[in-house]
């Protein structure tokens, strides 16, 4: 990978144009950029917000990890992976990732792993803060996102 | 001595997020320490009430419960992510 | 498929956020948007431009079929499927293809499954244009991808 | 009467882009098609030239060789298709 991960921990939103533009800038041999937004879901209509917990220095050094082993399992000219935490509201972005290629695959397949991986290994912890005030609860892991990691053995 | 740093739901049941102990020189593996935290007290117990679902890291990196501590300086425990 | 698919055939250059957000708007059970960008490539630095003709009206009516095919195929949201025409250098965007979900793994398969498809499907012709002057040559289509339709049967 | 529309290539060899033509009563399927096309001139012997990778939409949507060309208003005749 000719360019060197973007990888981010933070409070503010993100525009995904902006980051987009400034991976792909300057290189002519792009031909494929597959972008992932995960979103605060309020399925039931009772959750006031997500307060998203951290593990500082382990989340950045994680998640460059997991864009590494990305860039060497298929050719990326780039990739760019931003997580934010605190208070998240329902339809607001909560993580980005995103992968450049030269051919549609690569950058389908890359950005794919990198979000099962962050799912699962990055140090991040989601607590739901409840409209009517009742006791906020801490997300279960899904089973589901430990069996999504198979795939990619 | 090492720094132990708790997060989210054990970190609630703990109390603290973080601490210095002193190692007894009969814990060797992540799973000697999960076991010796669990003599430390009530929060500690029931933070610690099943040792499977506890994950650890050694500075910063994702450990096994069978992987040897050594010389490590952090010490992380939380349970299964739920991030992205 | 709550929303009917946004379907565009274009000159103009298109803003990725911009684009999610109209689709992801009001809607708080999106959890996951899978976006691809397909760019104008440049790997030996002898193109000055593409130039894409397109069919009218049947380009539209087979983006709208292959998006309305991947909505049946996958519980999809909402999906966006903009194609650009006209001159595109390298480094600009040619196609957009965006799809919304609850969870990542629908809007990561109904994204790829409508890009092979437009790949193949939808009436769109490329010519290089080469910077020395030479006579601009017709894109061949690649085998890949239709190859890579088979993989949806 | 039937319109027809050439893209691409096959636009270029055939030297326009479409034409209003009386079909042959013989001409049942999008293969007598191209075949009577065919004898229409250079241009089209050569655009035509390998049937195999013409694709033919009738109303603006994709036919096989084989179908049946019926009241068709618009058939357009195209090379395999480069976008995405």
């Amino acid at each position: 990978m000719d360019k060197a991960p973007t990888i981010r921990v933070q409070v503010e939103d993100f525009d995904l144009q902006t980051e987009i533009d400034a991976l792909t800038n300057g290189q002519r041999d792009i031909g494929a950029v597959v972008s992932f937004t995960g979103l605060c879901r309020d399925d039931k209509g009772a959750l006031a917000a997500l307060e998203l917990e951290h593990y500082p220095g382990m989340a950045e050094a994680e998640m460059l990890r997991i864009a590494q082993e990305a860039a060497e399992r298929w050719p990326l000219n780039g990739v760019t992976v931003i997580h934010r935490y605190g208070k998240i509201e329902p339809g607001e972005n909560i993580v980005l990732v995103v992968a450049a290629s030269k051919h549609r695959q690569a950058a389908f397949d890359g950005a794919s792993f990198m979000m099962d991986f962050l799912k699962s290994k990055a140090p991040f912890w989601k607590r739901e803060i409840r409209k009517d005030g009742s006791e906020s609860a801490w997300v279960d892991a899904r089973d589901t996102d430990e069996e999504a990691l198979k795939r990619w053995r | 001595m090492v720094k132990l740093i708790y997060f989210a739901w054990i970190r609630e049941r703990i109390g603290k997020s973080e601490e210095d102990i002193e190692l007894p020189d009969n814990v060797k593996t992540v799973g000697d320490l999960i076991a010796h935290l669990k003599q430390r007290g009530d929060g500690y117990e029931v933070a610690l009430e099943v040792p499977e679902v506890i994950h650890v890291a050694i500075n910063q990196e994702h450990s096994q419960h069978s992987d040897i501590i050594g010389d490590a300086r952090e010490i992380a425990l939380f349970p299964p992510m739920t991030g992205g």
